[in-house]
């Protein structure tokens, strides 16, 4: 099969956000789309996938024109799609999810037995037996919940699949078996879509790479035939000399010390330390317990046993606002659930941490409050620049930076980030690791938790590793490998 | 008042403890509330008698519910307060099927399934109400009239009809009917007469279908300085309104409907009833017309209502 | 297994044919209700004489019908994150057209024909929302204010039937169980299966969950919404033929209020107003429950005021011994 | 600006220093309102002669008190994502209060005893809702019922303050305009300064949008809900007292539904019962068009029953003019 798009223009409410798309999918092939923060690419998608109607141009199916009306049209032919934004209805469980609009009946009547059969092999399939398909939704951490949708996207043998951004919450051997799945489709002739700002696993998977900048095409490349900053170039347009900053470890004395925190079920006996000045990795497979560790040091869930140490002395945050007084901020890893409020805009949800702290007599200062905001927007370039535009309109990567932007205001002293550049571009990541940088220039310690190896190699001076809720390993990021480190977070002796 | 039964009839089922149900369609208004306590008052008269007293909160399933409720504790009769109600056949049926006595307080079903009733007339009340207006009026004037509600409720219906009736004889009354109901209650009588007062140029009375609604109206009627311009008159006899025509007011006059009497009457009535007498079946009670003059002879500060 | 405790109620559901078994076992929200009226019941037997009557019991399911109509309805609407402030006023309209048809029509027509009044009014409301994507509070606030106008508009006095078989409907037992406890236990059965075992059960609950995954899923949102809010209104109408029958005089002012008491019914039952959560099983329990408490406060010759008073206290209690249950999930 | 045309009314609010004029400009919900209005007006005006006089004016003001100080209330407590049903009930209670206590108590000193009363309902729905984590629907529901039920036990039978001077908060003009409607606005006034320009506000807002994402960010989730629900009751409590002293006698059977029409009032002029959403400004624009319907409904001699048709039918209309906004968003 071929589809072709043609001059696809979309606009949200005036504002045209694509001018005139031109792409090719083929069956049997992978097409990679890469583009800075807001260029457009989950809008496309959600032309593709008729979940938004276009404005102008066409589709053409094998040289045919396409109307969608609706998401149903789309699922007809066979295109299935997997949104940036997590889908699921949480209080279903995964079976119903997976098969949602398309449970399998017996004599009209759902039959249960079969829906969960059918959704147990799917897991397997795409390598996640150990998903029960009869918990909810709701309940499964992030990584699982996207596998979840991956599963959905399958339920019905799809001619097409369009992933935007599968990759963003997976790690390790989650990724590699995402990997496994796409190139079995595309071996089976399925054509694939496949949006990341990973450029490595881009080079890897895609047999051919469009890249968008401003809702405009700019240039479709061949992996073999390029290199990651090429495409950054050309979706930033500029070129990026360094991604990671050079850093010399110099701790200071100790800011943070974490000592034997447990919780039950979760994590167990996990102790470090945080020195001011000091960028630590934390690397773990999904669901190995570095989020639960991070929201109980900040307060927002309650340890079972163990101390949290700030300056030597012991503390304890009963609430995230004890933690926030005290300096220590958390950015939090599902943005949409625990990190932004998306109904309200850009200033609110930039100033939720720290309105309090502007108020004189109970009163915001407002002015104060603008000048804040548009000094995050201005530094994290958040896109459109306009702090009264409601989060939700933003594209995944700018509600990223508002919720950088909230927790930079805070100006803490500790500065914990859960999977801080998932869905940011290339361009904004190296803005962020040089912020991170200068801030523990100003004495700030920093703690990276995430799931892409290479940044957490990259950014940091020495790595934590977890396993199934422990403290397995730490090693200096720059005496060690991807492999090692990797190796410890599956428990194989490197 | 009268208590047309006799109490001393009662004397005679001394016997036995009974057991008398009172169905209440609402205990919301003050209205009900006392004839509900008159009957409890006057059940305690009598040494051998309890009372058992239901709410139906507004709900005419609910009153049927109740009326099986009382039915289920044996209860030897049932005393009903119908409020708006017009009939309730289903929970006639069932005390039918039970051979129990049945009393209707103030409200008169439609069907004729009961044992004995009391009442006000209301057709009557509306005709004194009428008579005073049209005569201190001297036939001419613009009389505004504020009902309390919906017409499935022929209390406030028969009320107007009365006053209509007599009013309507005197070509040079003209009759403005506020549009929107005024819920029998003080708070909706200022609101309906708060328009009226905007609407109309001048008013020279005003006709509520209860004294609740004419004290709110009284209220709108001073606020908005027309005081001088206009009286008031309405029906039932609430202590507040006897207080109003007392002090020389423009409350001019009230249709007495007297809780307390009622009450006492049906309580009365149907001791005698389980006593084995035979009643007359219905029972109007007098309705004479309260003003200034009057007053007097009517006000009872103790009293609920 | 220890994962979805608190959610056994949807989760149950969808067990497996392995774990058929688990369909039978209520969750916590069901049980806790059940073990209260238990309670209440086991307490009250003792105590008061007249409550485990025959004629007490009948009395008790015939309350509940109502209650247990309009419950039905509005919890397939809560289901889809929606509200049916309606309810009573279908009920009024619908009661009055059946007591006034009877007179020229037969009656099962004249009872279909008032039901199909019932529907037609909820369907009204489900367009409103489904189709122009209105808040269900004022949609239905709006509707029920014009659909008790149009109840006076179609008579202004009460009416009493002319055919007394009109009366059996509300009036008549099968043993000590009444006709319509029978009729609304049925339908509740109904529910139950179309909520559990039918894909457009799934999908009103999908709906109210997140109903943008469940459009991007190619299932027909407006059509479903306006599914629920007909349902609802059949239940109404149901309801309001029952109790014209019941009551043997059909009033237009009957009703106000009733909505209040079913929307209580299904969140006693753990149903959730955000949508996405609630069960069958549960509004019975809390129709059961509210019937139970207005029973007893007036067999226990409660004075009426104080009977206010114990029946939020009571309510309180109730919903405070399903904790945990958070208010915006 | 054409990107924030369904949430100008947050975003409002919002904006910086450099846009300060932004502030004043009302977001398309309250504009679409205000025109409705102004049209309505215009019409009436030229068409009525009454409508346009002082004392129908004086009349409309005095009339869209009560509805305006719930619906304020209310406001707070719907951008938390809660309800509160119990504010008819509130009214009652503390309007009879007030009206009782001033015998016994210096005028002033009385007026406070209520309002304080009022406070204290507001706090136990409050801390019912933040502490134990209960659906604002029944926890409400509940206080509603036992809020009357006390209002009950306190008198039977209406009261008429003993005080005169009881009577000038609820007539009194200064001018064409009632001290009422003053306080009213006043109180408008200060909602709009706490939703706007105080943390506090941000965070009722926040709470309704994103309990969990404004918890991690510090904000006190149960400290702000009980302020919510226990300005609803002080605004309730001032409600009561203001009747009782408008209608010169206070009973007890007051304030029945009143919670509908504060509710309608809200939802028309914009907010969202999932919460995060609503204004000041839409919100006294719903009071203002409810307030009109009636007025003018009764000064055209629209009977009562198609007087609730017409305003079923304008309240639908009223929101059908600002499509867009989707039910769950
Ligand atoms: N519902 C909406 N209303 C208004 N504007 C929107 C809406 N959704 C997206 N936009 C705007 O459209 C533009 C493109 O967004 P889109 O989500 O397609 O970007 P993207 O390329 O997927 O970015 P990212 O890499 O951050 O996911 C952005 O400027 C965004 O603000
Ligand atoms: N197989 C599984 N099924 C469902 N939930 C799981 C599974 N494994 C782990 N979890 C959940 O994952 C959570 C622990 O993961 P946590 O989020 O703390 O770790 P993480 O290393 O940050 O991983 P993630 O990438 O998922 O954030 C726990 O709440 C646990 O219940
Ligand atoms: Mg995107
Ligand atoms: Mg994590």
């Amino acid at each position: 099969m071929k589809l072709e798009l043609r001059g696809v223009r979309k606009g949200y409410g005036g504002v045209e956000v694509l001018h005139g798309v031109d792409l090719t999918a083929e069956g049997g092939r992978v097409l990679a789309i890469a583009g800075a923060n807001g260029a457009g690419k989950s809008t496309l998608i959600k032309v593709l996938a008729g979940a938004v109607p276009l404005d102008g141009g066409e589709i053409l199916l094998d040289g045919e024109a396409l109307t969608l009306r609706g998401p149903e049209d789309a699922q007809g032919l066979g295109f299935r799609t997997v949104y940036q934004e997590l889908s699921l209805v949480p209080q279903m469980t995964v079976t119903e999810n997976v098969l949602l609009g398309a449970l399998p009946t017996k004599r009209g009547l759902v039959d249960w037995s079969a829906a969960h059969a059918r959704v147990r092999a799917l897991l397997e399939e795409i390598g996640f037996a150990d998903i029960d398909p009869r918990v909810r939704a709701g309940k499964l951490s992030v990584a699982r919940q996207q596998m979840v949708e991956i599963a959905k996207a399958l339920a019905v043998e799809p001619r097409m699949l369009v992933l935007d951004e599968p990759s963003a919450v997976l790690a390790g051997t989650d990724l590699d078996r995402l990997f496994d799945l796409i190139r079995r489709l595309r071996e089976r002739g399925v054509a694939i879509l496949y949006v990341s700002h990973r450029l490595a696993e881009v080079m890897e998977i895609s047999d051919s790479i469009t890249v968008i900048k401003d809702g405009r095409v700019v240039d479709t490349l061949t992996p073999a035939r390029t290199s990651e900053d090429e495409i950054i170039a050309l979706m930033a347009g500029r070129r990026l000399e360094q991604i990671y900053p050079d850093r010399v470890p110099e701790p200071g004395k100790p800011l943070l010390s974490v000592r034997g925190l447990s919780r039950d079920g979760v994590f167990d006996d996990v102790s470090f330390d945080l020195a001011a000045g000091e960028i630590v990795g934390m690397f773990g497979l999904v669901g190995s317990g570095r989020s639960e560790v991070a929201r109980c040091v900040f307060g927002a869930d309650r340890p079972t046993s163990g101390t949290v140490e700030l300056d030597g002395a012991v503390t304890r945050f009963r609430t995230p606002g004890d933690a926030i007084g005290a300096g220590v901020a958390l950015v939090t890893e599902d943005r949409k659930h625990s990190g932004l409020v998306l109904g309200m805009d850009v200033t609110d949800n930039t100033t939720f941490a720290t309105m309090t702290r502007i108020s004189r007599a109970g009163l915001l200062d407002i002015r104060r409050r603008a000048a804040n905001v548009q000094d995050m927007i201005e530094r994290l370039g958040i896109h459109p620049p306009r702090p009264e535009i409601p989060v939700r309109h933003l594209s995944g990567g700018n509600q990223q930076k508002v919720v950088l932007a909230k927790w930079l205001l805070t100006r803490p002293r500790v500065l914990i980030l859960d999977e801080p550049t998932r869905g940011v571009d290339m361009a904004t990541r190296v803005d962020i690791y040089r912020m991170i940088d200068e801030l523990t220039r100003e004495g700030v310690a920093i703690l990276l938790i995430s799931s892409d190896l290479t940044e957490v190699l990259g950014a940091t001076d020495r790595v934590l590793v977890m396993r199934g809720g422990r403290l397995v390993a730490e090693v200096g990021s720059a005496d060690t490998t991807e492999d090692e480190v990797l190796a410890h977070s599956v428990g194989v002796a490197a | 008042g009268s208590d047309a039964s006799g109490a001393d009839n009662g004397g005679g089922a001394a016997k036995k403890t009974l057991t008398i149900g009172i169905a209440n369609y609402s205990l919301q208004a003050p209205y009900f509330i006392a004839m509900a306590k008159a009957i409890e008052t006057e059940a305690k008269t009598y040494s051998n008698v309890k009372v058992i007293s239901t709410d139906a909160q507004g709900d005419a399933a609910k009153l049927t519910t109740n009326v099986n409720d009382l039915l289920t504790q044996k209860v030897d009769g049932i005393i009903i307060s119908g409020g708006p109600l017009n009939a309730a056949p289903a929970a006639m049926n069932a005390i039918e099927q039970k051979n129990v006595p049945s009393i209707l307080v103030d409200r008169k079903f439609a069907g004729g399934q009961y044992t004995s009733w009391i009442g006000p007339n209301n057709t009557q009340i509306g005709q004194g109400d009428g008579q005073y207006i049209a005569d201190r009026l001297k036939g001419n004037g613009t009389l505004a009239v504020i009902t309390g509600g919906p017409a499935d409720n022929t209390i406030g219906l028969d009320r107007t009809n009365g006053l209509l009736g007599v009013v309507k004889q005197s070509p040079g009354i003209t009759v403005v009917t506020a549009p929107d109901f005024g819920g029998w209650s003080s708070d909706g009588g200022l609101k309906v007469m708060e328009n009226l007062l905007a609407k109309n140029q001048h008013i020279d009375a005003v006709f509520c279908e209860n004294d609740a609604m004419c004290l709110g109206a009284q209220k709108a009627i001073s606020d908005a300085g027309r005081t001088d311009e206009m009286f008031l008159v309405a029906a039932d006899g609430q202590k507040e309104a006897l207080a109003a025509i007392e002090s020389g007011s423009n409350y001019a006059a009230t249709a007495v409907n007297n809780a307390d009497t009622i009450g006492r009457a049906g309580l009365d009535r149907m001791m005698a009833v389980l006593a084995g007498a035979e009643p007359s079946k219905d029972t109007p009670l007098e309705a004479p017309v309260v003003t200034k003059d009057n007053v007097d002879r009517y006000s009872n500060p103790d009293s609920i209502f | 297994m220890v994962l979805d405790t608190d959610s056994g109620e949807v989760a149950g559901a969808a067990a497996p044919a392995s774990a058929r078994w688990r369909v039978a076992v209520p969750s916590p929200t069901v049980l806790v209700l059940i073990g209260a009226a238990v309670a209440i019941v086991v307490v009250a037997g003792v105590t008061n004489d007249s409550f485990l009557t025959e004629g007490n019991m009948t009395n008790l399911l015939r309350q509940m019908v109502s209650t247990g109509l309009l419950a039905l309805g509005m919890l397939l609407v809560i289901l889809t994150g929606g509200i049916d402030l309606s309810v009573g006023s279908v009920v009024a309209l619908t009661g009055i057209m059946s007591a006034g048809l009877v007179s020229g029509l037969p009656l099962p027509l004249a009872i279909l024909v008032a039901i199909v009044v019932g529907v037609l009014c909820g369907t009204v409301n489900g367009v409103m929302v489904a189709r122009f994507s209105l808040a269900p509070f004022v949609v239905t606030l709006a509707s029920m204010t014009t659909f008790r106008g149009l109840t006076y508009v179609y008579s202004k006095t009460p009416i009493t039937p002319t055919t007394p078989d009109f009366l059996t409907l509300g009036s008549q037992d099968v043993g000590i169980i009444p006709i319509a406890a029978i009729i609304t236990l049925a339908m509740f059965a109904l529910g139950w299966v179309l909520i559990n075992r039918t894909s457009a059960g799934r999908a009103l609950l999908g709906i109210g969950g997140n109903r943008e995954a469940v459009r991007l899923a190619g299932v027909k949102v407006r059509r479903h919404l306006v599914l629920a809010y007909a349902l609802s209104g059949l239940c109404a109408g149901v309801a309001g033929v029952i109790l014209a029958s019941r009551v043997g005089i059909a009033q237009p002012s009957v009703g106000q209020g009733f909505e209040l008491d079913a929307i209580a019914a299904c969140v006693i039952g753990g149903a959730s107003l955000s949508g996405g959560r609630g069960t069958i099983g549960g509004t019975l329990a809390g129709v059961v429950l509210l019937g139970l408490i207005d029973n007893l406060l007036s067999l226990y010759d409660v004075q009426s005021y104080w009977q206010q008073v114990l029946k939020g206290l009571i309510i309180a209690v109730a919903i405070l011994m399903r904790r945990g249950e958070r208010q915006n999930t």
